[in-house]
């Protein structure tokens, strides 16, 4: 029988899937730190694991709540500053995967972090940039974690905050923007990838439990689900380093 | 060639620094970044003294700036983030006040605002950058045009330009540089000569620091100069870019402050659960600022038992454990 | 996460990290400044293995710079000062083969070269500057047409605009920005995981560092994880940026490292005795570079006398009473 | 009877003087690092001095011969880069003199440390600017040392590597450098200011000894000694001091 998890630690053992030994991973707050730490002690253990405050590679034997967290400045190989952070996520020799998380994005991967409604007097305010448009701008790639719901994949942002594929097919390059994109999108129901031409979003991956229907109703634009196929569940050992080693107490894996 | 006087004409209260160097209108730069080393004894001062129409400019802000949106003390903003950390994902005054149009405002990535202070440190009108091509950082511009006519407002909020080192089509966004009128930061260490180190994160402080006409340090700890001076590498401001020093333990409460105190968790809980009602948020100021006499008092207000449970692991710089849901 | 073989595909001799780095027509960074920290173990192996046609950028430059270009090494040269100190005001075989016609050269000052490593650093296309305003670093192109079309080579020296943010006329100097092939630094300390720490002034060794395709860093001592962890706010460089380690105790003599010796007078007055003869010139590359089969060798050149002349103190970073003249 | 005394260290004192209390003095080699030091130990203990390498207010117990050399990092409030360095030195809030040295002048003060001759293949090519270009753009004002000969003192610079006064009048603003300017140049023979409006050279003060033909001859343009005096010679405290605390090896003193 299998074991019961959340959707914060099925997203993210699915983000944490995508990196590899040599990537450098910008980290957020919650399950992107979650997913971060996860990748570095399952998969890639030669990953570094850095935040947009300046901490690279910090021992994180407890979970960060900030990126701002003293837990980011301890045991790090170098403590910096916010420059310094934003000028390896677009370091050239660097292979650098970002998560980042949002209110709206579109079929392009291009996010919201700013406001609904008119800009100047919002329905609702969010946080703003932060370091999200810069990473957007510079990473290899850049991974999202979203609620699925259909108020959040819009077919038209309010604001758009961080660049994905922008208008889809080489637009993104015709910015001026040299590389990265929006590799993927990792939801409470699915993984949603890019295509290689069109770079409009597809359903690459249903979660167990979880049907193509569901998250089609949940999207609010048309979703190409022809390549669609099954998650694999999070194995015991994921769940097990996740659950000691990652997250001991809690702060991230319950909710 | 110095003597422990050194900083003596520098060295005063939090009432007088505030008094001193910060007006109504001015533009101040606060350091530290969301839960982390906020300024907050000075952010407290400025209430107290009921300073208005502050243009804030900062990067990623959290309680601080909070609690000046919501003690009506700020009228503009330039920033990139607003938010606390999981304890206020957005920040409770900050998002009202920008929803009921009480502030005007215009966003910048972290960035952005961080390369915006490298210029003004660097004594630059303006810097370059990719960030952001593409965005609505470019397209939405937060100011009026009379607010741009404006002392320490930019003419534009950013530029668009073609690389004049490329033959090929290459645009790049231009920022320009801030100078604001004081730079807060509140810092572990400063010595009797006036130098200051930063341990753990600087974030932008640094440039924000350089970029001011008047840097306002306040710090854990003055150390004897012959401890600051053992390692300068490790040192991050000389003394004549610091203009007030502000002995103030716990200064930065409830953020934290690497090697000395953990983020108060309690605290900023309580925080997010009154900030959202008027009538409560003004009781926290009484009973918070408004209504403490002294820094004394104000960490026993805190209390031993939490100062105590916040107090950070000396090597691992963080206090282990704590209890942070 | 670690474990002490981290550093094991990255450590190499100095022979292996020229060989597989380092081609015809490279374009070096040099890290140090004049007489402190210049690659000069590297400098010594190009030299050895017979590497032609460089492009070297650097700010002031002394000694590696000197030798490399007497060693008919280079043919093409971004530089803002070329001296040894007291040693050689202007350096020996620099002034010769700009006198001679022997290398293309381009004039930038100190600021400007280091602006141009930030602006690589920061990944920027320009950065711009007051400096320069009026002098004949603006009016004088040092490469011609040809030169400027190849890789590498910025297609315009600089180039002068108006400042966008201003109503007023207000001129400012756009620097292009250098992504060399290769830097190369000399530091004190890398710890097993890779982590550099240099110890005293950095000059720009971080930004060429940063700026870079390759990083070669040769150092005095492999330290600990453990140690080079235990405080991060003294680190330089995040191992990610270094591609090979080389220990090398020494590596810069005859100029000082901090911390660890003090440059060698009697080796600079020697030096500045036979540079600027041909003969002389070829005869101590004989004795010192292609004649010194090992390091080893080189120290025992020295001598044991003189490696404890000029130890440094450990505290005070330089040797104390050294005769200097 | 006077105390004999060299003409280093006459010109060290006699720039030294210049220096006040608040100062940041930006220090070279040779005889502007005894300058500097002189400044600080004998009128103006509250002047900080630092050098383009980023080394802050160092203890100086040995007289380095080097901006590079290791005495500029040791006792220092900060080591930094240079970068850094280069920022203090245009610091608005600061009040910073620069010392430097050429190998030609003119009459604006402007600066030649390049080359003598046709620039691509020169007669005699010297260092480079290094930091003075900088320093002559950014400081509030410069101090240059000379050998006076008229083969230094030109009507015209073979290269202009530091801006002084430029054209003269008002020209160096125009130039959109917003503040700064030879302040004073300190040769072997005497000392030189510049006229508050035409910003042409005039001759302040000659040192005991020398006579105003003797400086005309050394000079290769017209310059007006109507405002000329005599200089007051070092006095046995200012030699003492010099020549015990500041330079207690003679490395420098000597020449």
């Amino acid at each position: 029988m299998a074991t019961e998890y959340s959707d914060n630690e099925m997203m993210a053992i699915s983000a944490g899937r995508f990196i590899k030994n040599g990537d450098i991973v910008f980290a957020g707050t919650g399950v992107s730190m979650l997913a971060a730490t996860a990748a570095k002690r399952i998969y890639a253990p030669k990953a570094v694991i850095f935040f947009e405050t300046g901490g690279i590679d910090p021992s994180l034997d407890e979970i960060p709540m900030a990126v701002s967290d003293l837990r980011v400045m301890s045991g790090t190989c170098l403590n910096s500053g916010l420059i310094e952070a934003f000028s390896i996520v677009g370091h050239r020799k660097l292979h650098t995967i970002a998560f980042l998380g949002a209110a709206q994005i579109d079929k392009y991967g291009n996010l919201n972090t700013t406001s609904i409604g008119y800009y100047h007097r919002p329905k609702t305010r969010f946080s703003g940039s932060g370091g999200a448009c810069d990473v957007a701008s510079f990473a290899s790639g850049v991974i999202t974690f979203m609620q699925h719901e259909k108020r959040r994949f819009v077919e038209k942002l309010d604001y758009l905050t961080s660049v994905g594929w922008y208008k889809g097919g080489d637009s993104r390059r015709r910015l001026g923007l040299v590389r990265g994109g929006a590799l993927a999108v990792v939801t409470n129901l699915g993984v949603m990838r890019f295509d290689d031409i069109t770079k409009e979003m597809y359903l690459d991956e249903y979660y167990p439990g979880v049907s193509i229907e569901k998250i089609i109703e949940n999207t609010g634009f048309e979703i190409d689900v022809s390549r669609a196929r099954q998650a694999l569940p999070p194995t015991e050992d994921e769940l097990m380093i996740l659950r000691n080693e990652v997250d001991p107490q809690r702060l991230i894996c319950k909710a | 060639m110095g003597n422990d006087m050194e900083i003596s004409d520098k060295l005063m209260g939090i009432d007088t620094a505030v008094k001193r160097f910060i007006k109504d209108g001015s533009q101040i730069a606060l350091g530290g970044f969301t839960v982390v080393r906020n300024p907050m004894a000075v952010a407290y001062e400025i209430i107290r003294q009921r300073i208005k129409d502050l243009h804030v400019v900062c990067h990623s802000h959290g309680q601080a700036l909070d609690v000046l949106i919501g003690a009506g003390c700020v009228k503009r903003l330039e920033i990139a983030y607003g938010g606390n950390g999981r304890y206020a994902p957005t920040c409770i005054r900050f998002k009202k006040a920008i929803q009921q149009g009480d502030i005007e405002f215009e966003d910048y990535s972290n960035y952005q605002m961080s390369l915006r202070f490298l210029a003004g440190a660097l004594n630059i009108p303006f810097i370059p950058t990719k960030s952001g091509l593409g965005s609505d950082l470019l397209t939405h511009e937060g100011f009026s045009e009379d607010i741009r006519k404006q002392k320490k407002v930019a003419r534009k909020k950013l530029s668009v330009m073609q690389n004049p080192f490329s033959e090929e089509e290459d645009n790049v966004v231009l920022l320009p540089a801030l100078n604001p009128d004081i730079a807060l930061i509140h810092v572990q260490y400063v010595g009797e000569d006036g130098t200051v180190r930063i341990k753990g994160l600087t974030f932008a402080d640094i440039e924000q620091a350089k970029s001011a006409d008047v840097v306002i340090v306040t710090c854990e700890e003055i150390v004897p100069r012959s401890f600051i001076r053992m390692d300068p590498d490790q040192n991050s401001l000389p003394p004549f870019f610091v203009d007030a020093i502000v002995k103030i333990p716990y200064g930065a409460h409830p953020t934290g402050c690497y090697g000395f105190y953990d983020y108060d968790p309690k605290h900023l809980n309580y925080y997010k659960n009154i900030a959202g009602d008027d009538g409560r948020f003004k009781e926290y100021l009484n009973e918070w600022v408004y209504g403490v006499r002294t820094h004394e008092e104000y960490l026993n207000k805190i209390g031993a038992d939490m100062l105590m449970k916040i107090k950070a692991n000396p090597v691992l710089g963080y206090a282990v454990g704590l209890d942070r849901k």
